[in-house]
């Protein structure tokens, strides 16, 4: 199969759901022309013209407020929001508007719009410029969280969040971009809540998120040489999840790792871990584990960077100590 | 437009300014007889802005309101049943009774919903002025917002884009000389018709008690913006004769009673309309006291019809909260 | 011991603590004359002044902004949000610059500033004035969350906020801003990270937070009838966050469950629960069981709206079946 | 002001452009070279602003930067070592390597911080003069942000109030005529300056090339705004040579070699200063030409040093989180 990076796939997925359906527009900072500063969008604007591919002045909750009411009134906007930092700025329009409109209206108004930024640290971007706040969304009712792992599930993700009629909030890693992976020529989606098991295994359970989904598996390759067999899996939406296939690895395995990429405490690895200790609690050889971003504003010097967040190696040292029971004692 | 035309669109006019103001003395009431929940904000006194400008608008175009909300709701076609029961909380409420007095929207007249977040509306209108342009309709938008929401920086966001791309939205601010507690004067510094100029925005002060003043100049525009003149700012000079909300009684702290009496008995937007109809020979006081009196009864029904009308089902609860999952909480199976 | 209401101890912690510190002042919507439309600062201004109680225009990005620039430059504003819900508003210069300026800077600048504001559903208020958001702040690394429960704890931990040099946010509940409790006349602080344990009890913790405390004593009530001892823990800083208190408890009762009036997806509970499912595994006798508000914006309709948030009974029904080893089977 | 005082202020002046520009080119190579982390964005082509501005204000008074930020830092008085070791996340850095180029602040000079979000540092600008009010100081603090951002509602949130209470604040908007790839004119409507004079504040526009008329008006205003008669607002025309960061490098599709080459060549405020230095007998070639080495010479020396100078031990990632607890990772024991 051809092998495209992220950003065609997501500028692949566009390109086809702007073809497809007339509403859809894109709106943001930078996005015509430039097509945006991580050229995802490159070449969009010369086919759909300036009056679908819209830039915008410099001003967040104005353009995501905007494209609230466009979507409530007919169209389909796709809102670039160049760093997922910037989502403190936009959070009464897509939290007090968005995500509760169409419950407010009794069902009779609905808010169809994709919300586009990113995630993900260890760019050498500082504080305001490297954070992975998807868990502030997944909090908030009437929003739908998804989390591309890889090229291929940014096409499909991005397709199906198109054709959402609620407001959905992809988050892509920035570091991805440019990573390469197999993506079929013909038209596919991927649907919302199913969580996809990316490697099948025995003894641990590694569940990760957006580019965690790859350093589980590097831990997993490091496992396997010590003959310890980790299924990996990507719930691909943290909202809706896909509670019973997380569910069904942890009473195979009866051991857990959840790892992503926010900060750890009040984030998601609590959520995940909560829901299998609570359904699979019974069937645990061990406490789930948790393993996010570290509980301080990104460094910007590389020499602190690098170890806020998690490793395939951090991922299987602690899988390892889980194997050997370890926890017991480390719970004293 | 013939004479036989502007005779219906007065008495038209004045017909919904009357009942605005019934449909808020009904609302008052029940909350002073604790029959309501929650509180509520009353537009009385303002009833000429929200009545001017909607009647210069088509079913198809677009409003959006806010936390005082009832006038602009009314005034775009809203009927009183499904209104009061919405500010019960009931199932037949035009949303279910899940929004209440501050999210009330009326959809199928275009009103695109009240908003409890100051401004939180702006960006909602300009999107749907720009829906409009993206899609070929030529609906117009009204943004309601007051005096106090042009602190906001949001205005000042989505005024920058709506004037870049002449989109077809107009911002209606009525300037009721306060917000909550304070007045205007104490918070907004320098001029807010300028301020609405200096992104190139046409910008005009009127009376907001004079109802044929406001319907007037809204015609205008409102056709200019059709054409791709606008965006249009309004600054409508109004007065609310209640408290900020139902339960802000005791409120001589931050502004006098004379004041208030002088607004009720000099500038009233419905004795004044009145007064005129009359002089005009447009309608005789016979005529309007039925009408009144016809109001006063279609909302006295409204009232018992919603005191007595269903609450939602609990099973509501968790409906509506995603277009495609019937029981948002229905997980998936364990 | 006088009694006085949880509005009055905020006054008055207000009170004292500007006395004491000229450099503390209050700004926000309606904060002088009208005393804010809950009448908490009644009075204030009349001692202080508008120089120090300061009535702004409806902007809160712009004031919470101005507080930073302000506590950055030797002042102490204690901001006041009106609801809880408009923290969305503020969310750019609250997680992007307050609590970030000293890290940023390398220990060099410091933001003490507190945000008071509030939570708490059932007020008839609707979806954009009912919620209580504060597992957002708690995700945020450089913000401390306080959580008062009564009127005692809103003085003391108010008084501790205004002397911390980091920046604090405190959620009042505003249903309880007329509930009166105990409170000294003599000054007193309470200090942040040190759990109150409420009540002591023998078969099951239930930890609260705010005025879930009272949830949580009033379904200890009802449990004490059945012969069901529980133990209810106040953790009344969610960060820091006690951890030593609440695992103690977790290992001497075996069973817990965490309730919170936020969200309970990706919220508060989760945290907790995971810390504890973590740190006292191989102690717990069943999964440690979270009780949150719905997963839904807020309903106005009052037959909908009490339904949303967790009840006595519903706290006391969960920890009986704790107790008779249901969960068992429910995790099946 | 004697004669003599001048000549130093107009030397300091043009020492302090030539500080900017030469740290620029040694940024700008460090990125060349791959040896900084990071993107940076440049300043040169700006000095004139940063200098002629932060020349009128006491080391006591205050500034809020931008992400364009290594001008005004140098221009308050920074030092290269410090800078640059900041640029190379190090620990000697103004932020011991935390911030970086987005984020260095210097609060011994009163550089309050870069900022990483456009726009983000208005309200902290505001606070800042603030608190002198508050406290009965008499420091200024001037506000650096570009065209772009003037896009943000902040901003007018702000003006609001600093206009409302006088603040001693001065906005100042660096209008470099883009914001990133995008013309100014393509995002902001109507008129900057209108903007600000909408909230009764007295507005600006000055040649962001010209220092000295940059630092005339600038210490009048700063004068006025002690006394009380703020806030102030300038936009200040100017232009940046590089790309919107170093490595927006093929720029043409947004704007032409032509017109980047007619501001450097007809309007650098380096060469006009100099010009201007040599003909009014000022200063010499020579002297200029010694100075310029002598900060080469300095540049190259703290370049050599950062890139040698240590990166903060590993434990320091935890600290700084919050005041008072040294290392914030570390749990309270179980
Ligand atoms: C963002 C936000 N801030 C504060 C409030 C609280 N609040 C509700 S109405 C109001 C005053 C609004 O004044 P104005 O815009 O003049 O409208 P009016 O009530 O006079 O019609 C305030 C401060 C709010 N609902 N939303
Ligand atoms: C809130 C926010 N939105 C977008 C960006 C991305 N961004 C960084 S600089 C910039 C352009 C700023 O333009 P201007 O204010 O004119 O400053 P200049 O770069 O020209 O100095 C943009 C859009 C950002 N950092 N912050
Ligand atoms: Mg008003
Ligand atoms: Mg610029």
């Amino acid at each position: 199969m051809r092998q495209i990076t992220l950003s065609q796939a997501v500028n692949e997925a566009l390109a086809e759901e702007m073809r497809r359906d007339e509403r859809v527009f894109i709106i943001g900072e930078d996005v015509a022309e430039a097509g945006t500063p991580f050229k995802v969008l490159s070449g969009l604007v010369e086919e759909f013209g300036t009056a679908r591919v819209v830039d915008t002045p410099i001003a967040e909750p104005g353009f995501m407020g905007l494209a609230v009411g466009a979507a409530m009134t007919g169209t389909r906007p796709v809102v670039d929001l160049m760093f997922g930092d910037f989502i403190y700025l936009i959070m009464d329009q897509l939290c007090n508007q968005a995500a509760k409109t169409h419950y407010m209206s009794g069902g009779k108004l609905n808010v169809p719009l994709v919300l586009r930024t990113n995630l993900g640290a260890t760019r050498r971007s500082a504080a305001q410029h490297s954070q992975s706040l998807h868990a502030l969304v997944a909090h908030i009712p009437g929003l739908k969280v998804a989390m591309p792992s890889s090229a291929y599930e940014a096409k499909g993700l991005m397709k199906t969040a198109i054709r959402d009629d609620n407001p959905v909030v992809i988050f892509e890693d920035k570091l991805m971009y440019n990573d390469k992976a197999p993506v079929p020529e013909e038209e596919f989606l991927i649907p919302f809540g199913a969580a996809n098991i990316k490697r099948e295994g025995r003894d641990i359970t590694l569940i990760g998120t957006s580019s965690m989904v790859q350093v589980c598996e590097a831990a997993a390759d490091l496992l396997a040489q010590e003959g310890i067999s980790a299924e990996v899996i990507d719930p691909r939406t943290i909202v809706p999840l896909d509670e019973a296939t997380l569910l069904a690895s942890a009473r195979k395995t009866s051991r857990v790792i959840v790892v992503d990429e926010g900060h750890q405490s009040y984030g998601v690895t609590g959520e995940i871990a909560s829901r299998i200790n609570e359904q699979a609690f019974y069937h645990l050889d061990a406490p789930v584990l948790r393993m996010g971003a570290m509980d301080v504003p990104v460094p910007f010097s590389p020499a602190l960077e690098d170890i806020t967040v998690p490793t395939p190696e951090g991922v299987a040292a602690q899988a390892r100590k889980l194997m050997a029971g370890e926890m017991i004692h480390a719970a004293e | 437009m013939t004479k036989k035309t502007n005779t219906e669109d007065y008495l038209r006019m004045y017909r919904q300014m009357v009942r605005i103001r019934t449909f808020e003395d009904n609302a008052n009431k029940l909350y002073l007889s604790a029959k309501m929940p929650g509180l509520t904000h009353m537009y009385s006194g303002e009833e000429a802005v929200a009545v001017g400008i909607c009647e210069a608008l088509k079913v198809t175009d677009k409003i959006t309101s806010t936390h005082r909300g009832h006038g602009h709701c009314v005034a775009k076609g809203a009927a009183f049943r499904e209104m009061f029961c919405e500010l019960l909380g009931k199932e037949e409420g035009y949303c279910r009774g899940k929004g209440g007095s501050m999210h009330i929207a009326d959809q199928s007249n275009g009103n695109l919903g009240a908003n409890a977040i100051v401004g939180g509306s702006m960006g909602i209108a300009t999107g749907a002025a720009f829906t409009a342009r993206l899609l070929g309709k030529e609906d117009v938008t009204v943004c309601f917002f007051g005096d106090g929401a042009t602190a906001q920086g949001l205005m000042y966001e989505v005024m920058n884009m709506a004037a870049l791309w002449h989109l077809p939205v107009i911002y209606a601010c009525e300037n009721n000389g306060y917000s909550e507690y304070t007045r205007t004067e104490e918070i907004a510094a320098g001029s807010i018709c300028a301020r609405a100029e200096a992104f190139g925005i046409e910008a005009h002060q009127v009376d907001g008690q004079d109802v044929l003043a406001v319907n007037a100049l809204t015609r205008t525009l409102v056709e200019r913006a059709r054409k791709g003149e606008g965006p249009f700012f309004l600054e409508l000079m109004t007065y609310r004769y209640h408290g900020h909300h139902v339960g802000d009684i005791n409120r001589e702290y931050y502004r006098s009673k004379d004041e208030e009496k002088d607004w009720k008995d000099n500038r009233d937007p419905i004795i004044r309309f009145r007064s005129w109809l009359v002089e005009e020979g447009i309608a005789g006081e016979d005529e309007i006291e039925a009408m009144n009196e016809e109001i006063k009864a279609d909302a006295t029904a409204a009232v018992e019809y919603a005191l007595a009308a269903r609450y939602p089902d609990v099973s509501e609860v968790d409906m509506h909260v995603y277009t495609d999952v019937t029981h948002a909480l229905a997980r998936s199976p364990a």
